[in-house]
C-alpha cells in the first residue's frame, strides 16, 4: 500500500507483519512519545482470492476453501456458506442434524475463544501461564472433534443436506466429560487472568467503544456486544437448531476491553451450556438428506448469516443452471472490526503499549479479513 | 635483586631501548632471560600474596559464580516456566533434564552471524551488552559474603559505591537503543530511561534509611546490625519498595516494559544478534544477581544465620545464597503470575506509591532512632 | 483489600500449576492414538478398486490421479499429498470403499517427489513401529484422564 | 412483518428513485436503486429507515448485460433486519459516488470494490489498492473475464 506522507513531528512505525504479536498484517502507528494519533491498517498480505476460487469448485469443494478462512473457528464458516447452499437448492435438513451441526459450531466457538483469550493473556505480556493453558484445553475440543469428524482442525463435516456422520458410540458421556472439565478449568481463568490485579490495570477502561459509534463504524460479534448492544445472530436470524435451544446473548456494560474479554469468557459458558442440551436432548432420526455431490442448482440469489466467533458472516451466493455457484460475497467479520480498529485511536487515548491489547480484544483473524 | 626489582629494571631499561647500545643489549637480554627463568617463582609469589583476592575474583562472587548463576538461572526458569504452562521445557539435551540446552543455546548464539544494520554506529552498539552485562558484576563485589570474605573491602564508601556502579547501568541501554538506529529501539531506550529514574530514588531512599538504622554506610556494619533482628521487620515498607525495586531494576515481568516482546519488538535489544544478543540476555541475570544480593544484604539479614558444623565463614556463604536461591524461586513465580504493567502505570507507581512511601519510611526510622529504639 | 485478594489469589491458582505433570506428548518416544475416524494417510485395496475414477473427479484439491500399474489392466488411483487436504471426499464417495483411511501421519521425507504415492505404496500401510523407531509408548487422549500424566497405554 | 412494512415504506418515501424493492428472504430486504439521487437514498435509508450498522459492499459482474451490479449491506439494529441496496452501473468505466459520507465503515469495501471491479468511487478520502499488492498489474480479479493473466507480473 502506498504510504500517506510523513509529517514531520511525529514518528510513523510499522508494526508487523514481521512483527512477534502482529499476525499477518502490517498496522501503521503515528505515534508521538508512546501516545498513538493514527492507526492505518494494511491489510492484504493473506489474500488468497477465496471467492474467485468458490465461483470456479463445486458445491460441495467449495467447502474446503472457504473453510480456511478462519482455521479456529471452521465450522461456522463451513455453516454459512452450507446453509447457504441449502436455501439456494431448497435441501431440507433433518432435525438431529441441525442438532449436530450447533453442537459443532459452539464447540467451534469456545475453541475460537479460547485462543482469543490466550492471545489476550500473552499481549498484556502474560505470556507464561494462560496462553498455554487455553492450548491445553483446546485439545479437549479437538479430540472430541477428532472422534466425531475424524479431523482436528479443519472438518467440512457439515454437508448440504445435513452432517456426514453420527455420533460414535458413548460420544455423549463423553461429551458431558468435557464440558465438566472445561467448567472446573475455566474458574482458574477467571481467578488467574480476569481477578488479576495487573491485568485489570491494563484492561478496564481501556479503547471505550461506545454504543452508538460501535453501530456507527459497523463493529459486529464481541466487539458489540462487549459495547452492551445485545445483538447475535443465532437469535435475531435463527439457524440450525438454535430457535430449539436455550442460551442467553451475553452483553457488557462497560465497553472496554476487559468487557470484550469478558464476553469471549462468558460467552464460552454460554457454548457449555449449549453442548450439555445437545448432548442431553438431541432427537433420534436420520443425519441427512441425500444430496449429489455434483448437484445442478436454479438461479436463485439467496443470504445466509450465521455468527461465527468473530461477530456476523454474511455469505451471500447468486447461483444459476451450474454446478457452481455465480457469485459468492464473503462479508468477513474480522474486516469490519478492523475499521473499528483503526477508528478506535481517534475516540480514545491509545499508547504504543496498548496496541497488541487492544488488537486481540477485537479478535482479528487476518486470514479472515483478506479472504 | 627482588623479583619486583628486576621487573622494575627491565621496565625502565625498555624505554632506552631505542638506544643502539650493544652492551645496553647484552643486559636487556639477560634481564628478560632470568625474568624467564624466574617466572614460575614470581607466579607463586604473586598467588601466595593474592590467593583469597583471586579465588575471590575466580570463584564467588566473582566470574564463576555469574557464570554458573546464569546458567542454572535461565535453566530453572525455563523448567519451571514449562511447569507452570502444562509443558515440559527443554527435555532431549542432556538427558531430559534439559541442562545441556543452555550450553546447546550460547553455542548458537556465539555461532551466529552479527547482523550490523545500515547507518549504524557500529562500535558503539557492540560495546554496550558487554557493559551492560559486566558492569553489575563490578558492582558485586561490594557485596559481603562473610566478615572477611569481602571483595573490595572500601569500609564506609561501600553502599553509596554500590549505588553508584549499578546506577550507571541504565545509561548503557539508552547509548545501545540510540546506536541502533531502530525506532523500536528508540523508544525501548526512552522507556529505560523513565523507569530507572522512576524506581532509583525510592530505592536510594530505602538504602538511606537502612544505613541510617545501622548508624553506617559501611555493608559489613548493616549486616551486623542485622544479627539480632532482619530490617525487614521493623522497615516492613521499605522491605517490600526494595523488594519492587529490585523487579524493576532488573528488568523481570511486571516490569519488563523496556524490553517488552509483544509491543516493542525487544525494545532497545531489538538489532541484537548473535553472542550481542547473549550477552544482553545475560546483563539480564547478572542485575538480577546483583540486586537481589543487595536486597538481601540490607534487609534479609546479609549472610547471618545459625552456624553450621562449626565453619563459620561457610556457613554465611551458605545462607547467603540459600536466602539468593529462595528469592530468585520468588521472582520466576511473579514471572508466571502477573502480565507487564503499562509505562505509565509503572512512572505513577514509581513517583505517586513508592516514593511517597519511601519517604514515609525513612521518618518512621529517623522517629525510631529519635526515640532510641535502635 | 481487594486489591491485596486480587494480587495474591493469582498466586494461589498458578502455584499448584507448578507441581502438576506437563501435558506434552514427548512425540518419538510417546504418541498419541487417534480415534476411529481419523483421516490419516489413504491405504486403497487393489483387489476391491473398479477404476471408476470418482475419487478424481470429486477430489477438491486435484491430488488424485489415475495411473497404470505395471501387470494390471486397469488404472488406479495415485495420491500427492503435496496438495491433498484430507478432506475424506474420495473415501466417503469411493462406491466400493476400496480408500480408506488409517491413523498413519508419518509423512516426513526429505524429497517431496516421494510424497506422491504411487497406487503400490498405497496398497501397505507400514507398522507404526517402522516409521518412528524409537517409539515406546502409545499414550491415551486427554479426555479420558487430563489431569493425570498420560497413562502409558500399551508398548507398542 | 417488519420488513414488511419497511419496505412499503421505503417504496413510499422515495417512489422515484427506486428501480424496484423487494423482500428477497425473511429479515432481509433488496432495492434496487436508480443512480440519480443515490447518495440521498442512502442518507434517507440510515436516518429514516433506521439503517444506521454498516456491513459491507461489494459487486456482482454480469458480462452478458453489460453491466456490473453494486451492492451496499447496511443493517438495522432495531428491527434486526438486512438491507441490501443496489445499483446498477455500466460495465466499461463504471463510476458512482462514494457512500463513505453515510455510511464511514463502507472505507475499506469500497477499496476493496475498487480494485476487484474497477469501480471509481468519486470523492473516496483514499481510494488507494486494499488487498492486492500496490504493484497488482493483473486486471480485475473478480470480475467475470479474469483468467489469472499477469498476476505474477
Amino acid at each position: 500500500m502506498t504510504e500517506p506522507i510523513i509529517k514531520p513531528d511525529v514518528m510513523r512505525i510499522s508494526w508487523g507483519p514481521q512483527h512477534p504479536m502482529s499476525g499477518q498484517t502490517r498496522i501503521l502507528l503515528d505515534v508521538d512519545g508512546e501516545k498513538v494519533h493514527k492507526i492505518i491498517a494494511d491489510l492484504g498480505f493473506t489474500h488468497r482470492g477465496i471467492e474467485k476460487i468458490l465461483e470456479n469448485r463445486s458445491f460441495f469443494q467449495g467447502i474446503i476453501p472457504i473453510e480456511r478462512m478462519v482455521m479456529a473457528d471452521t465450522t461456522n464458516i463451513g455453516m454459512g456458506y452450507v446453509s447457504a447452499i441449502e436455501k439456494a437448492l431448497n435441501i431440507e435438513v433433518p432435525e438431529r442434524a441441525k442438532w449436530i451441526r450447533s453442537l459443532m459450531c459452539e464447540m467451534s466457538r469456545i475453541n475460537s475463544h479460547l485462543y482469543a483469550f490466550g492471545l489476550q493473556a500473552e499481549a498484556t505480556g502474560y505470556f507464561p501461564a494462560v496462553f498455554l493453558w487455553t492450548t491445553v484445553d483446546r485439545t479437549i475440543l479437538l479430540d472430541l472433534f477428532e472422534e466425531l469428524t475424524g479431523a482436528r482442525w479443519s472438518y467440512n463435516f457439515i454437508l448440504p443436506g445435513g452432517v456426514h456422520k453420527d455420533f460414535p458410540e458413548g460420544f455423549q458421556a463423553k461429551l458431558i466429560k468435557g464440558v465438566e472439565y472445561l467448567r472446573r478449568r475455566f474458574e482458574d481463568y477467571w481467578e488467574a487472568m480476569v481477578e488479576n490485579a495487573v491485568f485489570e490495570a491494563r484492561c478496564n477502561g481501556l479503547a471505550v467503544l461506545k454504543p452508538e459509534d460501535a453501530i456507527r463504524l459497523g463493529a459486529t460479534g464481541p466487539v458489540l456486544r462487549g459495547s452492551g448492544i445485545p445483538m447475535d445472530t443465532r437469535k435475531d436470524d435463527p439457524y440450525a437448531a438454535y430457535p430449539d435451544l436455550d442460551f442467553d446473548v451475553i452483553t457488557e456494560p462497560a465497553c472496554d476491553v476487559m468487557a470484550r474479554t469478558k464476553v469471549r469468557y462468558r460467552e464460552i459458558g454460554e457454548s457449555l451450556k449449549i453442548m450439555e442440551q445437545v448432548a442431553n436432548e438431541i432427537p433420534e432420526g436420520p443425519i441427512s438428506t441425500k444430496t449429489s455431490f455434483f448437484v445442478r442448482s436454479k438461479p436463485a440469489e439467496v443470504m445466509s448469516r450465521v455468527e461465527t466467533a468473530r461477530g456476523e458472516l454474511g455469505i451471500h451466493m447468486y447461483t444459476e443452471a451450474a454446478p457452481n455457484p455465480y457469485r459468492v460475497k464473503i462479508n468477513s467479520p474480522t474486516l469490519r472490526n478492523m475499521y473499528v480498529f483503526e477508528r478506535l485511536a481517534e475516540l480514545d487515548e491509545i499508547l504504543m503499549a496498548d496496541i497488541p491489547v487492544v488488537i486481540n480484544s477485537i479478535d482479528p483473524w487476518y486470514l479472515d479479513s483478506d479472504r | 635483586m627482588t623479583h619486583l626489582g628486576l621487573l622494575r629494571a627491565v621496565a625502565a631499561n625498555s624505554f632506552q631501548f631505542s638506544r643502539t647500545d650493544a652492551g645496553f643489549i647484552a643486559e636487556a637480554f639477560e634481564a628478560v632471560v632470568s625474568f624467564i627463568l624466574n617466572l614460575p617463582w614470581i607466579a607463586l609469589e604473586f598467588l601466595q600474596v593474592n590467593a583469597k583476592p583471586l579465588t575471590q575474583v575466580i570463584l564467588l562472587p566473582g566470574l564463576a559464580f555469574v557464570l554458573v548463576f546464569a546458567i542454572i538461572a535461565v535453566w530453572f526458569e525455563r523448567k519451571f516456566l514449562a511447569r507452570a504452562m502444562l509443558r515440559v521445557g527443554p527435555y532431549y539435551c542432556g538427558k531430559r533434564s534439559g541442562l545441556l540446552q543452555v550450553f546447546a543455546d550460547f553455542l548458537k548464539l556465539f555461532m551466529k552471524e552479527i547482523i550490523v544494520p545500515k547507518d549504524m554506529d557500529f562500535m558503539f552498539f557492540a560495546a554496550m551488552p558487554v557493559l551492560v552485562s559486566t558492569l553489575p558484576a563490578m558492582a558485586m563485589i561490594l557485596i559481603p559474603f562473610d566478615s572477611n570474605w569481602v571483595l573490595w573491602d572500601i569500609g564506609s564508601l561501600s553502599l553509596p559505591m554500590f549505588f553508584a556502579i549499578a546506577g550507571l547501568a541504565p545509561l548503557l541501554p539508552i547509548f545501545a537503543g540510540w546506536a541502533a538506529n531502530n525506532k523500536y529501539s528508540y523508544i525501548g531506550a526512552f522507556r529505560v530511561a523513565y523507569m530507572y529514574i522512576s524506581a532509583e530514588i525510592p530505592l536510594v531512599i530505602c538504602a538511606a534509611a537502612v544505613a541510617i538504622m545501622a548508624g553506617s554506610f559501611d555493608l559489613l556494619k548493616i549486616v551486623e546490625a542485622q544479627q539480632g533482628m532482619w530490617f525487614a521487620v521493623p522497615q516492613f515498607l521499605g522491605f517490600a519498595i526494595f523488594f519492587l525495586g529490585v523487579i524493576i531494576e532488573s528488568e523481570r515481568t511486571p516490569f519488563d516494559i523496556p524490553v517488552a516482546e509483544v509491543e516493542l519488538v525487544f525494545g532497545w535489544r531489538t538489532e541484537y544478534s548473535g553472542i550481542l544478543f547473549g550477552f544482553t540476555m545475560m546483563a539480564e541475570y547478572v542485575l538480577f544477581q546483583a540486586w537481589t544480593l543487595m536486597f538481601i544484604t540490607l534487609y534479609l539479614g546479609g549472610f547471618n544465620g545459625p552456624v553450621l558444623l562449626g565453619m563459620t565463614t561457610a556457613s554465611h556463604i551458605f545462607w547467603l545464597l540459600a536466602k539468593f536461591a529462595a528469592l530468585v524461586v520468588l521472582i520466576i513465580l511473579i514471572r508466571c503470575v502477573f502480565p507487564r504493567l503499562r509505562l505509565d502505570q509503572m512512572l505513577n507507581l514509581g513517583w505517586r506509591t513508592l516514593t511517597p512511601l519511601a519517604v514515609l519510611n525513612l521518618v518512621f526510622v529517623l522517629a525510631l532512632k529519635v526515640l532510641g529504639v535502635y | 483489600m481487594s486489591l491485596l485478594k486480587k494480587i495474591l489469589k493469582p498466586f494461589l491458582v498458578v502455584a499448584p500449576y507448578v507441581l502438576r505433570n506437563g501435558q506434552t506428548v514427548a512425540y518419538p518416544t510417546e504418541r498419541p492414538m487417534f480415534s476411529e475416524r481419523f483421516r490419516g494417510r489413504h491405504r486403497l485395496r487393489l483387489d476391491a478398486c473398479i477404476s471408476c475414477g470418482m475419487c478424481a473427479r470429486v477430489c477438491p484439491c486435484n491430488s488424485i490421479q489415475l495411473v497404470e500399474v505395471p501387470g494390471m489392466e486397469k488404472k488406479f488411483p495415485q495420491i500427492d499429498y503435496q496438495t491433498c487436504s484430507f478432506c475424506g471426499y474420495c473415501v466417503n464417495n469411493c462406491p466400493k470403499s476400496s480408500l480408506v483411511f488409517t491413523d498413519l501421519v508419518e509423512f516426513a521425507t526429505t524429497d517431496r517427489k516421494t510424497l506422491v504415492y504411487s497406487p503400490q505404496r498405497l496398497m501397505e500401510v507400514p507398522d507404526i513401529k517402522d516409521v518412528v523407531p524409537m517409539l515406546k509408548y502409545r499414550t491415551e487422549k486427554y479426555l479420558t484422564d487430563t489431569e493425570k500424566k498420560f497413562r502409558r497405554v500399551k508398548e507398542v | 412483518m417488519s420488513e414488511e412494512s419497511l419496505l412499503a415504506g421505503i417504496k413510499e418515501a422515495h417512489s422515484d428513485s427506486i428501480e424496484s424493492a423487494a423482500v428477497l428472504q425473511p429479515r432481509c430486504i433488496s432495492v434496487v436503486a436508480k443512480m440519480d439521487g443515490f447518495v440521498e437514498l442512502a442518507e434517507s435509508m440510515k436516518t429514516r429507515f433506521g439503517f444506521t450498522q454498516p456491513v459491507a459492499c461489494g459487486g456482482v459482474d454480469y458480462p452478458g448485460e453489460q453491466r456490473i451490479q453494486m451492492i451496499y449491506y447496511a443493517g438495522n439494529p432495531e428491527h434486526k433486519v438486512m438491507l441490501t441496496l443496489r445499483v446498477n452501473l455500466p460495465r466499461d468505466g463504471p463510476r458512482m459516488p462514494t457512500l463513505t459520507g453515510v455510511w464511514g465503515a463502507m472505507d475499506f469495501h469500497e477499496r476493496e470494490a475498487y480494485e476487484m471491479f474497477g469501480i471509481e468511487f468519486e470523492g473516496h478520502p483514499n481510494m488507494i489498492p486494499f488487498l492486492l499488492p500496490p504493484d497488482w498489474r493483473g486486471g480485475h480479479p473478480l470480475r467475470k473475464d479474469f483468467k489469472g493473466e499477469g498476476v505474477t507480473q
